[in-house]
């Protein structure tokens, strides 16, 4: 398939999304205009998402490194050391625009890019978590929103529950700026042998470039088409997917193959096929590795007969993965695919040229110096400005809540919110427990928990209130990632390191620059405090329409230990006759809170200041109680205040609470960092006052959640507005 | 009236239902097939012909990954 | 005394399956393109989702080599488990009567149920007290049992049924809220929850799963 | 050649997803649709006809609940 076309040109380039500047840059590093496969390449590596040109220089200042650190970014995913010879993978990645497009189809593809990566550094996926973010979904204007979370939430179901792995955990919110923008984050967790560890850096020349699973298709090339070197029929156009269908079975099959491979040693080294497909795979491979590779897109399998060089290249099919082979072990690779029922072929070899070279039934198409590809892209300084007001426009009044409601009408109000009613009929669609390793799922914990070979166990939590970073980024970020702190203390885990999935707007705003830059001081800060490491991450930039950016989400994930699987900490009350007591520095403000979203209050700017080491002891004396196994019940004090909190308590144990609280509402129903609601005996709990502060508020025990004086709630009615969010799936 | 509605994988979308059945086949002695596809059939009665073609976009298939094609049989049950 | 536990392309839970066996007696994966039952005295065809569920649950995993085999071992009498994805794949094969549909809410749903033990007698259940409550996982999208009435009748008079959902725990619209039955021998028995996920306290809460393999040592 | 498969579910058994599609019509503003059914369809090259039927028997419909029809299509791709 000979290429003559005429050479692209600088347009060709700007619709691809280069800069005049890039371009000319591009033209430099080759010496001469690039032709249409070179250009296509470039175009996708130098874009926002491979070359995180608006975004790395600020990804340096975070933290990366920690005791428990193997494998920091840089890797398809990071891991981290726990124990026993094992290390845990994770990573979190986001598929926002595909699944605004198609949400079914777009989460799943998402589940299955972020499973790919936790493969392909040789860890089994034991686990994912979700984090999506939607409009408003209820009555007539949230008829679209509600179309994007049912098929967001069974698209996850899908590829998860079909390719066996475990969705045990996640986080939902509903606010008005994701409303032409949803989110859909998704992170995996994977276990492997500390020397079973592979990394992605070719190495080897004369050995082969191996690809295997999927055939490939015209998957994704969407924007690259406009090089097609023949007008398209508009018959043939569709042929050009805008969609991407998922094949979890395909995944399975090559999930089990590329662990298999790597058990008997047959493999140097191993990449996914993500954005940009074989461009990026090839390139980042021997980037990596210091060498060349030269493909033959002739020998790839394909879908469609007919496809161009450079569609070959930039193709985004799903299921595929690359791997570098020495040329006597490629019979035994090829025979394992056969096994697991994947396609395999050898597509190229790795050289000492330092080149990508394309080749087209062995014709050269297009070559480019690794190093241009890769690390030549310019990298971008973000102009941040703080604006001088608030950018976002007050929530709608809720009709939930009447104005002047008694406390017991704003709990229930509060209770039946979408951000807070029971996650119930999302997560009944994932299958929590396949591999026999999930010591608590939802709503059992705050964090999910994960048994690892000798009795130890994994907590898990992802998180961020992106209402809570917009009101104040800096601190905004910070609470985020000590809101995972504090859920993982609940189980009785300490951490042992972050990831994260940066969603903000058009980096090239000052305002949208300043809370990216504000966020990422946060999280450093945080992280280092709470010394749980970066080991990996995303950034999702450009989340904003006609009518404005999306919150600044910077969606945190954390890995924490247990020491001891069978004191995992549950959040329900399960004694009565128990104390109840509030501890932790826990300063409740309505500034940013659930209250004031339900009134229509408009954000305000900044959140209060708080002792994030005053946090973080008290998450510590939480952790060390629940790992001494001396408390019933351990929750944190989120959304909703106190109030909520303790009815959260109720309803996951069954029982009621006798409590004595301050009637105001900040008391009732406040937000802010470093609260927990704990329950046992009581010596426990005035015990952890040598660590942090600690107030006895009552016990245990009857069918109703009863604050005196103040307000008094059967745990039917409790249920009754939990059970709200069940109204939308029926 | 009776209308059936053939629903299919859009052309040069993956569709593993079909991939899955034609890797089947031979196995089971069937040999010589070329291709499978997989879709969905949904047949209606309907008082009005001129709606089926509506329902289609809005309900029945999703046009951004399947194509259809509306038969209107005469009669119904 | 060894079980056998088949392996398909897109197989989730065989080795849940595999452990929990191995919590009783000894256990062994079986690919699913070997003929050799490698000498198992029990077969336990596994659940997830073998060639991706496409076409129709359990339908394409049926004709693999090793179902062949096992398919004459429960002809001999064999003692055969089939579990969710199973319990599909073997109502294909004609080992057990019936067939499964999609859920009447048309959604996969995993929630932990209550089962209710129709035939204590049998091969599989041996363990347990007539009316006796065993609290297992379900977790599918494909469970809605279904037979004709004269088939079911005659599953009814020969003690086939063997499991129930308790009031109000069958969501996906089995028919006479079944949940479990066995074939006329007695010898093959297909059930949608998860006894596999129901072996250990720490992990699920319950161990009544156990009661099922231990029923189906005594019997092999 | 061409042939396609049209698979029913039998008469009498519950179709909850064709119930389903019925019941979101009128709100789309659809009325007067008296019945759904949804089904699947396969649609195969094949060299020899004569195997579809048997196809069907064996793999493509399961007869205990569904019903199937086959249309021979001259032609194919
Ligand atoms: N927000 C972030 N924080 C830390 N590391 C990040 C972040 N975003 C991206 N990275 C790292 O940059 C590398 C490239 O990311 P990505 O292109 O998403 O990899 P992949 O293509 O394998 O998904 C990865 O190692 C990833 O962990
Ligand atoms: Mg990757």
């Amino acid at each position: 398939m000979a290429v003559d076309v005429a050479p692209p040109t600088i347009s060709d380039a700007l619709s691809l999304g280069l800069t005049e500047a890039e371009y000319e840059l591009i033209c430099e590093k080759q010496g001469e205009p690039p032709n249409q496969v070179e250009l296509a390449m470039y175009s996708l590596l130098w874009s926002e998402h491979c070359a995180y040109k608006h975004s790395k220089k600020l990804l340096r200042s975070l933290p990366t490194e920690g005791p428990a650190v193997v494998m920091g970014p840089g890797e398809n995913a990071g891991a981290v050391d726990v124990g026993g010879g094992l290390v845990c993978a994770f990573k979190v990645e986001s598929h926002n625009h595909p699944s605004a497009v198609e949400p079914f189809q777009g989460a799943a593809t998402g589940v299955g890019g972020i499973l790919r990566d936790i493969f392909a550094i040789g860890a089994r996926p034991i686990a994912v978590l979700d984090s999506l973010r939607f409009g408003e979904v209820q009555g007539q204007e949230g008829t679209r929103s509600r179309y994007l979370l049912e098929g967001a939430v069974a698209g996850i179901g899908h590829y998860g529950n079909s390719i066996g792995v475990p969705t045990v955990g996640g986080e939902v919110y509903f606010e008005g700026p994701y409303e032409q923008n949803c989110l859909v984050n998704a992170m995996a967790l994977g276990l492997a042998d500390r020397e079973a560890l592979v990394r992605s850096a070719a190495a080897g020349v004369g050995n082969l470039l191996v690809l295997f699973g999927a055939s490939t298709g015209r998957d994704g090339i969407g924007g690259a088409s406009v090089l097609a070197s023949a007008e398209l029929s508009e018959d043939d156009a569709d042929k050009r997917p805008t969609v991407q269908v998922g094949d979890p079975f395909e995944e399975k099959k090559l999930l089990e193959c590329s662990l298999e491979l790597l058990a008997r040693g047959l493999l140097v080294s191993l990449q996914d096929l993500g954005a940009a497909g074989l461009t990026s795979s090839a390139a980042e491979m021997a980037s990596k590795g210091e060498v060349g590779v030269e493909i033959d897109v002739a020998r790839v399998p394909l879908r469609e007969a007919d496809m161009e060089p450079f569609e070959v290249m930039v193709s985004e099919s799903q299921e595929r993965m690359l791997c570098v082979v020495e040329p006597g072990d490629l019979e035994q690779v090829l025979a394992l695919c056969e096994k697991w029922e994947v396609n395999g072929a050898a597509i190229g070899t790795v050289t000492d040229s330092g080149t990508v070279r394309v080749l087209a039934e062995g014709e050269l198409v297009g070559e480019m110096p690794v190093r241009a590809l890769v690390d030549d892209c310019p990298l971008y300084d973000l102009e941040p400005v703080k604006p001088t007001e608030q950018i976002y426009p007050a929530p709608l009044l809720s009709p939930a809540l009447i104005p002047d409601a008694t406390p017991e009408q704003a709990l229930l109000a509060l209770l039946s919110s979408a951000n807070i009613t029971s996650r119930r009929p999302l997560f009944e669609q994932y299958d929590p427990i396949v591999q026999s390793r999930t010591v608590r799922r939802p709503e059992q914990a705050d964090a999910a928990v994960l048994a690892l070979p000798g009795g130890a166990a994994l907590g898990v939590s992802i998180d961020c209130n992106g209402r809570r970073v917009a009101a104040d980024p800096y601190l905004g970020a910070i609470e985020s990632v000590l809101e995972c702190a504090a859920n993982l203390a609940c189980v009785g885990a300490e951490p042992l390191g972050t990831t994260n999935n940066l969603n903000f707007g058009n980096p090239e705003k000052p305002h949208i620059a300043w809370q990216l830059t504000e966020a990422v001081r946060g999280l450093g800060e945080a992280c280092r405090a709470l010394q749980a490491p970066i080991v990996g991450g995303n950034v999702s930039l450009y989340n904003e329409g006609a009518t404005g950016p999306i919150y600044p989400t910077p969606v945190i994930g954390m890995v924490g230990l247990l020491v001891d699987m069978h004191r995992a900490g549950r959040l329900g009350f399960a004694r009565a006759g128990d104390a109840i007591a509030l501890v932790g520095p826990f300063a409740p403000s309505l500034a940013a809170s659930e209250l004031q979203k339900l009134r229509g209050e408009r954000l305000p700017d900044g959140l209060p200041r708080f002792e994030l080491d005053a946090v973080r002891a008290a998450q510590g004396a939480v952790r060390e109680a629940v790992r001494a196994g001396v408390l019933s019940s351990a929750h944190d004090v989120a959304e909703g205040g106190v109030a909520i909190a303790l009815a959260e308590c109720c309803l996951a144990g069954g029982m009621g609470a006798e409590v004595e609280l301050d009637g105001n509402e900040a008391a009732l129903f406040g937000e802010g960092p470093g609260g927990f609601v704990l329950s046992g005996e009581r010596a426990a709990l005035e015990a952890l006052s040598e660590h942090t502060s600690v107030r006895v508020l009552g016990t245990v025990g009857g069918d109703s959640l009863c604050i005196a004086g103040v307000l008094k709630l059967s745990l039917a009615r409790l249920a009754e507005a939990h059970g709200a969010l069940a109204e939308l799936f029926e | 009236m009776r209308a059936r509605v053939l629903i299919r994988p859009k052309q040069g979308i993956l569709d593993p239902q079909g991939e899955a059945v034609k890797r089947a086949l031979p196995a089971l002695g069937f040999s010589g097939v070329e291709s499978v596809h997989v879709g969905r059939l949904v047949e209606l009665d309907v008082q009005d012909a001129a709606q089926v073609q509506p329902m289609c976009e809005k309900l029945l298939a999703n046009p951004l990954v399947e194509d259809y094609e509306v038969q209107l049989l005469d009669g119904g049950s | 005394m060894k079980f056998g536990v088949l392996q398909f392309p897109g197989s989730c839970d065989e080795v849940d399956a595999l452990e929990a066996a191995r919590r009783v007696a000894d256990a062994e994966l079986i690919w699913h393109a070997e003929r050799d039952l490698k000498g198992a005295d029990a077969i336990i065809v596994p659940g997830g989702f073998s060639y991706g569920d496409y076409l129709r649950a359990g339908a394409i995993a049926r004709f693999a080599p090793a179902m062949e085999s096992v398919i004459e071992f429960a002809r001999e009498g064999g003692v055969v488990l089939g579990i969710c994805n199973g319990f599909q794949v073997l109502c294909e094969a004609r080992l057990l009567p019936g067939a499964l549909l999609p859920n009447t809410n048309l959604r996969f749903t995993c929630r932990q149920v209550e089962l209710e033990v129709m035939n204590s007698g049998g091969t599989f259940t041996r363990t347990c007290a007539l009316g006796e409550r065993l609290s297992i996982p379900a977790k599918h999208s494909w469970g809605r049992w279904y037979a004709d009435e004269r088939t079911l009748q005659a599953m009814d008079e020969s003690g086939q049924i063997v499991l129930r959902y308790a009031q109000g725990e069958n969501f996906n619209g089995s028919l006479h809220d079944i949940a479990g039955v066995c074939n006329e021998a007695g010898n093959v028995f297909g059930l949608m929850p998860h006894p596999e996920h129901a072996v250990d306290k720490a992990v699920g809460g319950s161990e009544d799963g156990l009661k099922i393999f231990n029923s189906m040592k005594m019997a092999a």
